[in-house]
């Protein structure tokens, strides 16, 4: 975990975070979120989550991605959007002033996040983040929040299902 | 500074902070509703970066399972969201935002 | 060894559900039904090899298997397991279960072969078996619960399985609904338990019971009274017994199977398992003891004028079940469990047979319009005297010496009192009587069906007689692994085989020395005042007693017969001269409409009282309320209710903004 | 020479020559498709240039490397250019986790036969095959040609819908290993002396179908169905893209070959005891599986997509989710004697599924009256 990776991969990272932002076309837009992506499932393996950052690129890249991308295809609707469009010009600028604030109170805060006991990487176990640790804390200390994480996947699929059906229309 | 001197991680801080920034602006500028949507996904990405920046440096698992619950809403989110949009294209034949205004269909 | 395979016990029945509820509407009858038989016999070889391991143990060694299959529970300081247990209750429980359960299976395919759910039928069958069995094996509480639920589901599922008829649902409906009482007191007696002993297993809450006998007494009168409300709903008692007439609406197999030989029996046993709970609270003894003796004498008057055959035999099971209560109640729970075992085996055998008899005189239920089927039913009217003999308790039959050993014992067992003997004794003449009753007016007399159904009758298939001549060698024979001391001593037996079956439950039934000991010492520190030390009876009088009851039953047969074959007329003569007495019994004392009327109707008088009081004038009115003010509140704040998602979007993210700023200050 | 150093030459000397035996293997690959199915069909296949026709792929690679690389116009150019990379990459990068021998040592140091034993090295496979997908997803959508973009969607569909099952066959596997990692698969089979196909045979089967759904090879080739779609997603395509799209599918071909190798037929060790010799049997093992899905696209007719779907979701996924249970189940109540328990059961089932199969096959061909020939289509 050295700075140049770091700051080589913040900078990949920031850039395809903006070009999703600022991009005409969604398909474009969602290529560029996957890289983003790829980049933090890389800061995952550098902080030793390797199960998460495998699990990163299986499930957002894989599978939530591939979701939209379908969603974009199936649709399939061309030019109604012009990128950062015209219309209510006012809420550009509310998002403006309320971006550059957010951003203003992240870099006074940040610093003072050091304070929290952790400013330098504790030592941990050679198998941190690996896959029999994470179902361990998943399973031993986090057994109930699990259940309720799949009842919660089971509710969106049948919710998906659902809606989705033709006939809701 | 040196090139290899280890990441502090107020520097994990500020990488998150932008990005989620980047995502909440973007939701508020864009009117493509799966746009976004994938501006939430970067959020809660950023979310999940810090989350796990914080596991490794107070040494907790317990940061990377959020994540892990964090993935699991994200995936169910996605799933009925993109439904909803679906389902409104299909009786409005547009998915702009601000012609979604109506409190029925 | 024996001890790992233990869990093939309920596995067998388990993979037989999941064989005939998954592929069974694709395979031929034949196999399903197969399939279900042979399920349950392989947990009956797995039991009764476990029997013969606990047998041949030596007495000095521990006869008890466990084996923990996987945790099920643990969370902070709950832990369960699924574990089972094979100790000498829990063998013969398994044994009876299986194998009773077997030979019903079989008869079943017989007397089911024309059903078109066939599958599901068996399917529910093994569903029972192995929920029964999980009831039986269980070595915790929780565990047994399952059981106890699963059961109370199957018997739910079995009665209403002609779902098509109204009464048939109906009937379902109320066995489920009472059983839920009954069910709420066992979860909350289980509770308690948790509460005060912080386990749930059966080795740990009993052993610290006996490490200090006496010590809470109160409480344990509470958790035991709880716990037989529990019984009471599933053994049929009062006042929870009135789903189990009603039951009869299910296939008769059903009715064998779950209503005389397993199922109902599950109250019994839980009592014996806990007996060690119930010795050190003798107050609540003594109500099981009231309740058992008035349920027995209650249901048996009922028995006496009812006409249907399968009800006559519903409430001789009540009746029955009375009489095991009142054996657990006096504490002679080793003769409860014998009366158990030896019932399961006569009762069965009587309700095929009288599911024989419905088969073949054409769904005819009612006995009034039978008569003289032995000529047409010759292995049936056979079977079935034997029953009727056993249940009578004729010597040498089982029912004998289960029965006797009962009525002995609730005069000079630790609660013994002469009042449990009377009744005792008055329920035994009254059964025998309406035995009798049954017997003669169905297969004897003149045939009082329709013309044209008497060609039509004829003897069931090979598949039900046979199980019928089976289970009537068992109905014969099985009292005989527990001669009573008084008659052995007397032919001179030798000595380990007088009483066998009750020496070899004491492993895990509180002995009856050890229990009149516990009792007093108990009733010392008892806050109620009303238990005495147990009375002193003559051990000489017991087989003069016997001679008595023994004689009263043969005179109420030789009764039965002349009202109802040389004289027809004599029991309408006699109704008639006391109409009140007899509607009352014919209408079963109107518990029912009592119960309605009770309970029922002011219940639904109570909803009509939330729904139109208390939901629409004042909750609902409430909601109006707080609707008309926002009402008013939205038409000055629909302003910012623009529609426009981004607008909330920046509404939020400023809000979180502002909490940021807040919180970091 | 440092450790470090050692150890960073050693993996790039490996993963370049992975590269290299993986490309050279395409143009055998479909030289050998041709034949094989040649010969399935009673007929020569190529045959004329060089021996066997084996330099046939070298002359249809110099023909795709020279022709004119066609952009048709309003497609969408970054895409267009990025799917066909996109096709190759996972398959290629995938093959890094998969190991093909035991450690041999090499200057007094150990290396194993494999680029990278991460102890994640399953879990990667199946990160890296659901990034597969967008290969084709892309091609299809950039290519603004209704068929490609009909290709495209029903790819996407069938791959995710088709991982699941794969995804829990493969977790049946990692169960028995406790392990994440390649090797270990590897080591418990040679050190239990099953090969887990035994054991695992429904996990096995699961995963031949659905990986055959995954490479979109026939009977699952509804990406491509030239009967319904031209040529799926890859229409518009032409020159050395088109032939990046081939390269990708043979890899592919050859990684998910390897991996049913390693997962299920005890990796690069000899069966029936016969002598161990490095990696000879580890490519024996590929082949065969590589010609057996050869068979499968001679024997089988394309399914219906719907047909596709269903049997994916109502089929492979409860089966697959009913195995994965019993595994569980054995696995934690009888860890040491999982195996045998396993492999009785799943023979047993096999036999008795099959004997199902057989009967019910009959009885319906008995009452359903006989169909008229379909007349032949041409070609």
């Amino acid at each position: 975990m050295t700075l140049l990776p770091f700051i080589a991969l913040s900078v990949v990272a920031i850039a395809f975070a903006l070009l999703l932002v600022l991009n005409r076309n969604a398909v474009h837009g969602a290529l560029c979120l996957v890289v983003n992506f790829a980049a933090v499932a890389v800061f995952f393996l550098m902080l030793g989550a390797e199960f998460i950052a495998v699990v990163q690129v299986a499930v957002y890249a894989g599978a939530i991605m591939v979701l939209f991308l379908f969603v974009l295809m199936l649709l399939n609707i061309q030019g109604q959007e012009g990128g950062l469009e015209q219309k209510p010009r006012s809420q550009i600028l509310i998002a403006a002033v309320l971006g550059i604030l957010l951003l203003a109170e992240i870099g006074v805060l940040a610093p003072l996040a050091a304070g929290l006991g952790g400013a330098q990487a504790a030592a941990v176990p050679a198998d941190f983040g690996s896959p029999r640790l994470v179902g361990l804390t998943l399973f031993r200390d986090h057994l109930l929040a699990f259940e309720i994480a799949a009842f919660i996947l089971l509710a969106a699929m049948m919710g998906a299902v659902v809606l989705a059906k033709r006939r809701l229309a | 500074m040196a090139w290899n001197a280890p990441v502090p991680f107020a520097s994990w801080v500020m990488l998150s902070g932008v990005l989620f920034s980047i995502g909440a602006v973007g939701f508020l500028i864009r009117k493509d509703p799966i746009i976004m949507f994938m501006c939430i996904e970067l959020m809660l990405n950023a979310g999940n970066l810090l989350f796990i920046a914080a596991a490794r440096y107070l040494g907790i698992m317990a940061g990377q399972v959020f994540v892990f619950f964090v993935m699991a809403v994200a995936a169910a989110e996605v799933a009925v969201g993109l439904a909803i949009i679906v389902a409104i294209f299909r009786t409005k034949s547009t998915i702009d935002v601000d012609e979604m205004s109506g409190m029925r269909g | 060894m024996i001890g790992d395979f233990l869990w093939l016990i309920p596995a067998f029945p388990l993979a037989g559900v999941l064989v005939n509820g998954l592929l069974g509407h694709r395979l031929p009858r034949m196999l399903s039904g197969t399939v279900a038989c042979l399920a349950v016999l392989g947990s009956a070889v797995v039991s009764v090899m476990g029997l013969l391991h606990l047998l041949q143990t030596p007495a000095g060694q521990a006869r008890e298997i466990h084996q923990t299959l996987f945790p099920w529970i643990s969370t902070g300081s709950f832990q369960t397991s699924v574990s089972l247990m094979l100790d000498p209750l829990s063998a013969v429980m398994a044994c009876v279960v299986t194998g009773v359960g077997f030979l019903i299976h079989v008869y079943s395919t017989g007397y089911m072969a024309h059903d078109p759910r066939y599958h599901r039928y068996f399917t529910y069958l093994n569903l029972f078996t192995f929920a029964m069995l999980l009831l039986v094996l269980a070595d915790n509480f929780l565990l047994m619960f399952v059981g106890w639920e699963g059961v109370g589901l199957c018997s739910y599922l079995l009665i209403g399985f002609w779902f098509q008829k109204p009464s048939a649902a109906a009937a379902g409906k109320k066995a489920f609904l009472v059983n839920r009482v009954g069910d709420f007191g066992f979860l909350l007696g289980m509770l308690f338990i948790f509460a005060v002993f912080g386990s749930l297993d059966y080795r740990v809450v009993f052993d610290k019971v006996a490490a200090e006998p006496g010590a809470i007494t109160a409480t344990l009168t509470a958790i035991c009274l709880l716990l037989f409300v529990g019984a009471t709903g599933k053994s049929a008692q009062i006042p929870l017994y009135v789903w189990l007439p009603d039951a009869m609406e299910g296939p008769t197999p059903v009715s064998a199977l779950i209503h005389a030989a397993t199922m109902v029996t599950a109250g019994v046993y839980m009592v014996a398992r806990c007996s060690i709970l119930f010795v050190n609270a003798p107050a609540a003894l003594l109500v099981i003891a009231i309740i058992g003796a008035a349920t027995a004498l209650f249901a048996a008057t009922i028995g006496l004028v009812q006409n249907d055959i399968k009800r006559v035999l519903a409430y001789s099971t009540v009746s029955q079940l009375g009489y095991m209560f009142m054996a657990c109640g006096v504490g002679a729970f080793a003769a409860a469990i014998f009366h158990l075992m030896t019932h399961a085996f006569f009762k069965a055998l009587l309700f095929l047979g009288a599911g024989s008899v419905i088969h073949g005189i054409h769904e005819e239920q009612d006995i009034r319009r039978m008569g003289g089927l032995m000529k047409w039913m010759p292995i049936t009217g056979f079977t079935f005297w034997i029953g009727t003999l056993a249940i009578a308790g004729i010597p040498p039959l089982s029912g004998f010496f289960s029965k006797d050993e009962i009525i002995w014992y609730s005069l000079a067992g630790p609660m013994g009192h002469w009042a449990f003997w009377a009744v005792g004794v008055v329920t035994a003449v009254l059964t025998a009587f309406y035995m009798a009753r049954l017997t003669f007016k169905t297969f004897h007399g003149q045939p009082r069906m329709p013309e044209e159904i008497r060609s039509k009758i004829h003897e069931s298939p090979l598949s039900m007689t046979t199980v019928l001549t089976a289970l009537a060698v068992g109905a014969v024979f099985a009292g005989l692994v527990n001669i009573p001391e008084a008659i052995g001593h007397r032919l001179h037996l030798p000595e380990n085989s007088i009483a066998a079956f009750t020496h070899f439950l004491e492993p895990s039934i509180v002995e009856k020395k050890e229990a009149a000991l516990l009792i007093a010492n108990a009733a010392g520190n008892a806050p109620v005042g009303f238990v005495r030390p147990a009375p002193h009876v003559d051990h000489a009088l017991e087989l003069p007693l016997m001679g008595l009851t023994f004689v009263l039953a043969l005179l109420s047969i030789a009764l039965g017969a002349s009202w109802y074959v040389r004289r027809p007329g004599t029991a309408t003569a006699l109704a008639a001269r006391a109409p009140a007495l007899y509607s009352l019994l014919l209408n079963k004392y109107y518990v029912d409409e009592i119960y309605s009327a009770i309970i029922v109707r002011p219940g639904m008088a109570f909803s009509r009282f939330l729904w139109r009081g208390v939901d629409v004038l004042i909750i609902d009115g409430l909601v109006n309320a707080v609707a008309w003010f926002f009402g008013i509140a939205s038409r000055l704040f629909r302003v910012v209710q623009s529609g426009y998602v981004r607008g909330y979007a920046a509404g939020m993210l400023a809000g979180a903004l502002i909490v940021i700023w807040v919180l970091s200050r | 020479m440092s450790d470090t150093l050692f150890t960073w030459i050693a993996s790039l000397v490996k993963a370049v020559l992975v590269f290299a035996v993986l490309m050279s293997l395409v143009p055998l690959l479909i030289w050998l498709e041709r034949k094989v199915v040649a010969w399935m069909q009673q007929r020569i296949g190529p045959n004329r240039c060089g021996p066997f026709g084996l330099l046939q792929p070298m002359a249809d690679a110099v023909k795709l490397i020279i022709k004119e690389n066609i952009i048709p116009a309003g497609v969408d150019r970054v895409t267009y250019y990025l799917a066909p990379i996109l096709s190759i990459v996972p398959a290629l990068a995938a093959f890094a986790v998969v190991p093909f021998g035991e450690p041999v040592t090499i200057f007094g140091r150990t290396v194993a036969l494999q680029v990278a034993d991460v102890n994640i090295g399953i879990l990667y496979i199946l990160a890296l095959s659901s990034l597969a997908v967008y290969g084709v997803t892309l091609a299809g959508w950039s290519s603004n040609n209704k068929y490609s973009l009909l290709g495209a969607l029903r790819s996407s569909a069938q791959m995710i819908s088709y991982e699941i099952p794969i995804g829990l066959a493969v977790v049946s596997v990692v169960l028995m290993a406790g392990s994440l990692s390649l090797k270990a698969v590897v080591d418990l089979q040679r050190d239990s002396g099953y090969w887990l196909v035994f054991p695992q045979l429904i996990s096995f089967i699961i995963f031949l179908i659905a990986s055959n759904a995954e490479l979109n090879r026939p009977p699952f080739d509804m990406a491509e169905a030239e009967s319904e779609l031209v040529a799926g997603f890859h229409t518009e395509y032409s020159g050395f893209r088109f032939a990046m799209f081939f390269m990708g599918e043979y890899v592919n071909l050859v990684t998910v070959s390897a991996l049913a190798t390693v997962m299920f037929l005890g990796g690069w060790h000899a069966p029936f005891g016969l002598p161990e010799i490095p990696i000879v049997w580890f490519l024996v093992k590929i082949f065969a599986f590589i010609i057996f899905y050869m068979w499968i696209r001679a024997t089988l007719p394309r399914i219906r997509y719907d047909l596709l779907m269903a049997f994916g979701w109502k089929v492979l996924i409860p089966v697959g989710f009913l195995n994965l249970a019993m595994t569980a189940v054995v696995v934690t109540l009888a860890a040491d004697r999982a195996m045998p328990l396993l492999t009785a059961v799943n023979v047993t089932l096999a036999v008795v599924v099959g004997a199902i199969i057989k009967i019910a096959g009959r009885r319906v061909e008995r009452r359903a009256p006989r169909l008229a020939p379909v007349p032949e289509a041409g070609g």
